[in-house]
């Protein structure tokens, strides 16, 4: 469960607003249920002591909001940064796409975010209410008198159980102690992809791919697709479509889009979550993640801005791409 | 929908032979847009030409499509053809038919059969085709050459022989640059001073040159015919224009500890200086760390003293804008440190230095007005040890020195212990070498000598370690071909330091976006074909900054450097390659992608107001490439992920028109 | 394979030094302390297991002349470190049957009061299989 | 007997200063290669963008190469630098999706080697050939 | 009504697949369930409902109109359709089967979408009661019973047997062909289970939803209601919602240059996007607001006038559990309806 509290947000907002610092915030704002929040400007105290809300289920990055809100809002926008949503932040920042000027960004730590499907798997459908209590949840259906009591880690999201750091590498100000970057396995289920025979990896990705909707959800959600224009939207591409005709055309939007985010994406996991398809579609962003760091050294898009991304640097030692199989041939 | 025109050559039978050029121009007449078709013997020649122009004419063609030999053979002359015809030269496109078909096919119908493919590919790229106008852009008649040394001075000197106005900026109190610190010469052996000092004077004298030394580059903005540069001309206290360089305040300054720059460190200086007699300009400079005055302000004899009234404490920084058309890089070089190499004793003794040390301890206006005496106890030494290679052509995981071949070094260390044992025929002279590289003209005799007239002891083996004890030098050194080591007792060790760039280069490099190698030399647009000119245009390379040289190489390639500089200065406007990069302003988001990929520094960014669907405006930052700059690589097009940068005549549209046609 | 390029390329992948590195400057042997005790130089070593000449090596007693001082891996400027080629030849020699350079017998007789007990210690590490 | 049969379809985009001009230099010494080879002219290799590549394959293509200037010999210094990490991590991500790693290549020509651009497509065509049609990256519908 | 055991599904769902293709829901491997084409071995899912919708049976998300082939500079037209396979849908709740209803009157309704109606026709729609209804249900707002589910034939399902009432000739004639695998039986079994489904109905939280605010007529009082703005903020303009709906219907048409023609299909096409309803002059809802609103005066205004009054939505809740940011019909319904429920 968070260690932060709704309230301690809350005081802070307000005591930013009270001294003309921000002069809006941008915050999760409370749904029907204890699980559906939404990210909402609020304007001033009564709005936030209505609808801000904060527990495990505020998991949406909102640093790419910031593209947005920043040109429409007037004053500074105040927003709550997870760790993992800081790196998006500054990732953006390399990209100017916001004015750093007109943002006042409180770090938060976060002790993970729940996925509601996971709760759903334990409890069943219908929930009634989620209580927080302590470390524990409680978990109310329509069908159990008694609730369930869960632990956090039963329900963390994928994203949150591979979490890289906990550490906000973009503030203006620090709630909380400041986190760690953290040895995750994160790797892992690529690694078992790449154990796969190309058969196995192939028939993988077609069952994956094949329930792309292409609704755009992962797209539209992604903090590092921020074009003005998607190339998948665009008539004069040459490659614009706009529904998975076909197995090519879903495999084309995941692999372009994949290649277009790569260097770039931070790995916030937004793109999975949101994916009406649970297509895990985080496993094709790590592979380009794992490949560039063992291909050009470690690197993390959004540990500082400004840094240059592997896909737009170089070396003159670097690999050849048939070294790429090579290597791995040679490891096996 | 464009009206294009198919020529097929059977370039005699170099492709009818293996191709049926009248079954591809048939089968390309139904390709759409194709209004006309034929094939000709020759379509080079002036009747095919003709034929072209003709046809062009008469079904109002708007494109042409020639299939025949590589476009590298004969692209310009068709695109001439379609120029003659009141064409656009850029609505040409050519199926390559003959290299990449009928002379690596032997089969006629696999041969026909793919010449028909390559032919619908061009239509369908010729299709997509729109009429391009290289970009024209004036250029500023003056040039800027960035150091002082005699790479700078040459170049300068040649430019302004061509009558185009050149400024010098040298960040030292005068021009003259390493040459100004050497004795002799190789192989020729003529001073140094006597051959350079007059070109300094040249240099001062010219109405075409201006110096701004102390100076340093401090912003390089805009692109080649049209550099904005600004240049900090650092306050030395004295006013240039009125000092006469008479040295009374030299005389008079009581701070007279300082070390001495030009000699090294090996004797002292006074707070208020001119580097050394030939200094141009020769004008008097205060150094702010050392003077009394400006630290504290207590003293002021220098001003009491100056008849002139040339100095002036209250002197500032000053900035100049200036527009050049073309920069030369001069930047030069500096001895690697030896800090690195305990092994040879340099930091613990005196008498262990570098050969530009050795140089000016035998220059005769140097610490020891040119005799050689050992710094330590100022006694003549008997025994030289000279080291080469010392950090160069080190492994690059040892972390100690430099990977290159400092090339320099042979030369002049044969010198050094040639005119050593002619000057002190007493003294025992050892060269450590090894190897001896001399390819140059007269290089290998010059070694030679050394070795058989002047009886310099050239051993095959490396010096392990020096030990100072008392005032002897214990050298402990291989002899690879005796396979001995030996134990030397020496009164002086020189050692060959590898050279690298200087520390200016490399910011200077970020300013011109001019790319560097790993060791901070300058790159050269191409290594065999274009090596005085930078990647980035209207930037040129002269001297060491590109990599070591020696004098001769480093005058002819001021030289060269020179000619290049005049060519564009010649010209009064510059025209560019119409095939660049554009970006979409609609499109762009500013990410910066492209930027970075960009290798001539071509892209910037501006902040645009859009009008939004809903009737706000919302200022965006967006690309814009500079035509001029631009070489059309197309990097920039697949670092940015909406499309918004595109390459005129490869566009994105364009080649996938030629994929789908290829693929059918 | 014969059993010389064998060796050779044990010698090579154990020492992991790649000998073609060396560019034959001799600084290795300027700067070695042993030098005039061995028969073949530490520069000799690299360019003998770079010819694949190994067997004088391995009955050479330069093996047990090299005071593993490293100055030689310290000084080279091409980062070829002779000494760790010596040391594979040494532990090549030593593996063979029955040729250790030191058993525990020998230990007392070398026991001096001179001779730190640590060094004693690391010559039996190194001079046994 | 089908499997000689078959003809694949191969897309290489040479850079125009060495590849391009290394296939000149093949046809010039008459050096043979498959005619399933078809090239495509492109300023740099740095030109190539993923998107013609899984475009070709989509549109039938069995086997697509780039090829473009030795690294450190780019007639723009730096294209074929970025080529190479962009492809290698582009034919890295289909090996990953199950695409067959033999269809993808990016090999260096320079201007003087003819002889050595013949035989990379040689060996290209015979790697693609051994492979068959391209299935996992094809569009039925460019098919019909 | 006739009922079988539970144990006897698969040999009806067999039976059923002998005359033609079944699709039932199956669970996939990330624990949602999906449509699925019924074969040896397939084991129908207990999950409520599928996350696609069964709308994708009738109105497929790209379906081929026609073909071109294009050959030199001649073109010849090719027809590519492939409607004609008989099906019967297996498993579809009550507010699915309601969606049918609503895409009748969109595409049956002169002039007739033949691709649509040919599927209608081959199409056999089994429903199925629910019995655990989520907290995202909210059917009834639209008057619609889970457990009275419509279709050819209705299905209710209890711990151990399955009962089946037939509703229409086609499904008569296919329950007829059951008639081996199935017993005639009273409804006191299927009443209890109503009674349950009622009780549980009752205790749902969104169960006060009201359409009062809305229905044919009320465009003018909501079209420029302040709410819209606070209510599309944070929408990403991506189309889940409407992908996932069984009742949108908006689809686009576009051509796919094969290299040797030209495939003219139609896909779904979303309110929500920048592109959707573009024309020669630009785009009529400019920005995500305005596509935002459309998509709910469209379900909750222009629908019913249009339509008898009747919602374009069945409360199925799919978009309440798929919207990345959790912005839904019923939080449009509460906030510019002004009925909050509490």
């Amino acid at each position: 469960m968070q260690k932060i509290t709704r309230e301690q947000l809350i005081d802070k907002a307000v005591a930013l607003l009270a001294d003309g610092t921000v002069s809006c915030v941008l915050g999760w704002s409370k749904g029907e249920f204890d699980y559906d929040v939404t990210p909402a400007m609020f304007n001033n105290e009564e709005e936030l002591k209505a609808n801000f809300v904060f527990n495990d289920f505020c998991g949406v990055n909102f640093s790419k909001y910031l593209v947005a809100k920043t040109q429409k809002c007037e004053g500074k926008i105040l927003v709550f940064l997870k760790p993992c949503d800081t790196y998006s932040f500054n990732q953006l920042l390399t990209e100017h796409r916001f004015d750093r000027e007109k943002v006042y960004a409180v770090g938060i730590p976060c002790e993970g975010m729940a996925d509601i499907a996971k709760v759903k798997e334990i409890c069943g459908d219908g929930i009634s209410s989620i209580a927080f209590e302590g470390e524990k949840m409680a978990v109310t259906t329509l069908y159990e008198d008694a609730p369930v009591m869960l632990a956090a880690n039963d329900v963390l999201a994928e994203r949150c159980i591979n979490c890289k750091s906990k550490k906000c590498v973009a503030f203006d100000e620090l709630m909380g102690d400041e986190g760690n970057v953290i040895d995750s396995n994160r790797f892992d289920e690529v690694e078992k992809l790449e154990a796969m025979t190309p058969d196995e990896r192939f028939a993988f990705w077609q069952n994956e791919l094949s329930r792309c909707i292409r609704c755009n959800a992962c797209r539209d959600a992604c903090p590092a697709c921020t074009c003005e224009k998607c190339v998948f939207d665009n008539p004069n591409s040459g490659v614009e479509n706009k529904s998975p005709a076909n197995s090519f055309e879903e495999k084309m939007f995941h692999i372009i889009r994949a290649f277009h985010v790569a260097g770039r994406c931070t790995d916030c996991g937004e793109c999975s979550r949101v994916c009406p398809q649970n297509i895990p579609l985080h496993l094709l962003n790590r592979k380009f993640i794992k490949d560039m760091n063992e291909f050009y050294g470690e690197y993390q898009a959004g540990a500082e801005v400004g840094s240059r991304a592997p896909l737009v640097n170089y070396t003159t030692e670097d690999l050849e791409p048939g070294e790429v199989f090579d290597r791995r041939d040679t490891d096996a | 929908m464009q009206r294009v025109g198919v020529f097929v050559c059977w370039c005699g039978s170099n492709i009818a032979g293996t191709v049926d050029v009248e079954a591809v121009s048939e089968a390309l007449k139904s390709e759409p847009g194709v209004v006309f078709s034929t094939n000709y013997q020759y379509m080079c020649s002036q009747a095919g030409q003709d034929m072209i122009i003709d046809a062009v004419k008469e079904h109002n063609l708007t494109g042409i499509v020639v299939c025949s030999c590589s476009p590298r053979m004969h692209e310009a002359t068709f695109r001439k053809t379609a120029a003659a015809a009141g064409l656009n030269p850029y609505m040409v496109e050519i199926a390559n038919i003959r290299e990449q078909c009928s002379w690596v096919h032997k089969d006629m119908l696999t041969g026909t059969e793919k010449a028909i493919i390559l032919g619908k590919a061009a239509v369908a790229k010729v299709n997509l085709n729109t009429p391009l106008t290289p970009g024209e852009s004036p250029v500023t008649k003056r040039a800027l050459v960035i150091g002082g040394g005699i790479a700078g001075i040459q170049t300068a000197l040649d430019i302004a022989d061509a009558g185009f106005p050149v400024d010098i900026v040298e960040k030292k109190p005068t021009i003259g640059g390493k040459m100004a610190q050497l004795d002799k010469t190789f192989p020729t052996l003529d001073c140094a001073a006597c051959i350079l000092t007059p070109k300094m004077v040249d240099v001062a004298q010219n109405d075409k040159i201006r110096i701004f030394s102390y100076s340093e580059v401090s912003e390089i903005k805009g692109f080649v015919g049209n550099f904005d540069v600004t240049i900090k001309k650092n306050a030395r206290f004295v006013n240039e224009d009125i000092c006469t360089g008479c040295g009374a305040c030299v005389d008079k300054c009581p701070m007279k500890k300082i070390p001495n720059e030009f000699n090294l460190g090996m004797d002292n200086r006074k707070a208020i200086y001119i580097p050394f007699a030939q200094a141009v300009p020769k004008v008097a400079t205060i150094d702010p760390n050392a003077c009394n005055m400006l630290k504290n302000g207590k003293c002021g004899l220098c001003a009491k003293v100056c008849t002139a009234g040339a100095i002036d404490y209250t002197q500032k920084d000053e900035f100049i804008e200036e527009k050049y058309g073309a920069i030369v890089v001069a930047t030069g070089f500096n001895p690697i440190s030896m800090d690195k190499f305990d092994e040879f004793a340099y930091n613990q003794s005196k008498d262990v230095i570098t050969s530009l040390e050795f140089e000016r301890l035998t220059n005769a206006a140097g610490p020891t007005a040119g005799k050689l005496l050992r710094p330590s106890d100022g006694k003549h030494p008997h025994t030289i040890v000279f080291v080469q290679c010392v950090g160069s052509r080190c492994d690059a995981c040892a972390e100690k020195g430099k990977e290159y071949c400092s090339k320099i070094c042979c030369m002049y260390t044969a010198k050094h212990a040639m005119l050593t044992r002619d000057k002190y025929p007493d003294t025992e002279v050892y060269v450590f070498y090894i190897d001896v590289r001399t390819p140059g003209k007269n290089f290998d005799e010059f070694y030679r000598r050394a070795v058989e007239e002047y009886g310099v002891k050239y051993i095959k083996g490396m010096v392990g370690k020096v030990t100072p004890e008392g005032d002897v030098l214990k050298v402990q050194a291989s002899d690879l071909i005796a396979n001995k080591q030996l134990r030397i007792d020496a009164d002086l060790v020189v050692l060959a330091a590898a050279i690298e760039p200087d520390k200016s280069a490399r910011p200077l490099a970020t300013m011109l976006t001019a790319s560097m190698d790993t060791n901070d030399f300058f790159t050269e647009a191409h290594p065999k074909l274009r090596p005085v000119e930078s990647p980035t245009a209207g930037v040129f390379l002269s001297g060491t900054c590109q990599g070591p040289k020696d004098i001769p190489e480093t005058v002819s390639q001021a030289g060269a450097a020179s000619s290049k500089v005049i060519g564009l200065l010649a010209k009064d406007k510059l025209t560019g390659n119409p095939c660049v990069a554009s970006s979409n302003e609609l499109m762009c988001n500013g990410c910066s992608s492209c930027e970075k990929v960009c290798p001539y520094g071509a892209i910037t960014y501006s902040d645009k107001e859009f009008r939004m669907p809903d009737r706000t405006t919302k200022v965006r930052r967006i690309a814009v490439v500079n035509p001029a700059v631009c070489q059309g690589c197309g990097a920039c097009t697949v670092a940015c992920p909406s499309g918004a940068m595109d390459l005129n005549g490869f566009a994105n549209s364009q080649i996938m028109a030629e994929v789908d046609a290829i693929c059918k | 394979m014969n059993n010389n390029s064998y060796l050779q390329e044990e010698i090579i992948r154990r020492s992991g030094v790649n000998p073609s590195k060396c560019m034959r400057c001799g600084k290795c042997s300027a700067t070695c302390p042993a030098y005039d005790e061995m028969e073949y130089h530490p520069h000799q070593f690299v360019n003998m297991v770079e010819s694949g000449d190994i067997e004088p090596l391995l009955n050479s007693e330069s093996l047990y002349k090299c005071l593993s001082c490293f100055a030689c891996i310290d000084r080279c400027p091409r980062n070829v470190e002779p000494a760790k080629l010596v040391e594979a030849v040494r532990i090549a020699a030593v593996r063979k049957q029955g040729a250790n350079r030191m058993t525990a017998n020998d230990v007392p007789r070398m026991i001096d009061e001179d001779v730190p007990p640590q060094l004693l210690v690391s010559a039996f590490r190194k001079y046994t299989k | 007997m089908q499997v000689n049969e078959y003809k694949p379809l191969i897309v290489a985009f040479c850079c125009n200063w060495c590849s391009y001009a290394g296939a000149d230099l093949a046809g010039n010494n008459r050096l043979n290669y498959p005619a399933e080879v078809k090239i495509i002219r492109v300023p740099c290799s740095c030109r190539v963008n993923p998107m013609f590549i899984l475009r070709a394959f989509q549109r039938g293509a069995d086997g697509v190469i780039i090829c473009g200037c030795h690294p450190g010999d780019c007639h723009y210094t730096s294209g074929n630098y970025y080529t190479r990490r962009r492809m290698a991590a582009l034919f890295s991500m289909l090996d990953y999706l199950g695409i067959e790693k033999e269809r993808t290549r990016v090999e260096w020509v320079s201007a003087a080697e003819g002889a050595k651009f013949a035989a990379t497509m040689n060996d290209f065509v015979e790697k693609v050939v051994a492979l068959g049609e391209n299935k996992r990256l094809e569009d039925l519908r460019c098919k019909k | 009504m006739r009922k079988c055991s539970l144990d006897k599904i698969n040999l009806v769902f067999a039976e059923i697949a002998k005359n033609a293709a079944l699709y039932l829901p199956v669970d996939q491997n990330d624990g949602s369930a999906a449509y699925k084409k019924w074969e040896e071995g397939t084991v129908w899912s207990n999950a409520l409902n599928t996350v696609r919708s069964p709308k994708d049976f009738f109105f497929p998300q790209t379906e081929d109109l026609m073909a071109f082939k294009v050959e030199g500079k001649n073109i010849e037209v090719m027809d590519t359709r492939s409607e004609s396979e008989d099906f019967v849908v297996f498993g579809v709740r009550a507010c699915d089967v309601k969606s049918f209803d609503i895409l009748d009157r969109v595409f049956l309704t002169e002039p007739v979408d033949s691709f649509y109606g040919s599927r209608r026709q081959h199409g056999i729609i089994i429903s199925l009661a629910c019995t655990r209804p989520s907290e995202t249900c909210f059917c009834k707002t639209f008057g619609i019973d889970p457990s009275e589910p419509a279709g050819d034939i209705s299905a209710w399902k209890t711990e151990t047997e399955i009962f089946f009432l037939a509703n229409t000739e086609k499904g008569e004639e296919l329950l007829n062909k059951l008639s081996a695998l199935t017993e005639e039986c009273d409804d006191s079994a299927v009443n209890a289970q109503k009674e349950k489904i009622t009780a549980i109905m009752d205790k749902l939280p969104l169960k006060e939803l009201k359409t009062d605010a809305f229905g044919g007529g009320k465009t003018n009082e909501l079209f420029d209601a302040p709410e819209w703005a606070e209510l599309s903020q944070s929408c990403l303009g991506c189309g889940t919602c409407t992908f996932v709906c069984p009742t949108c219907q908006c689809y686009d048409i576009k051509d796919f240059n094969t290299g040797n023609g030209v495939i003219r299909y139609r896909c779904w096409d979303s309110c929500m996007y920048s592109d959707f309803t573009k024309m020669a002059h630009g785009n009529n809802r400019l920005t995500q607001k305005e596509r935002f609103r459309q998509r709910f005066m469209h379900k909750l205004v222009y629908f019913p006038e249009n339509n008898d009054g009747e919602f374009s939505c069945v409360g199925c809740g799919r978009c309440l559990a798929k919207c990345p940011i959790s912005m839904n019909i019923v939080k449009v319904m509460k906030k510019i309806g002004g009925n909050k429920s509490e």
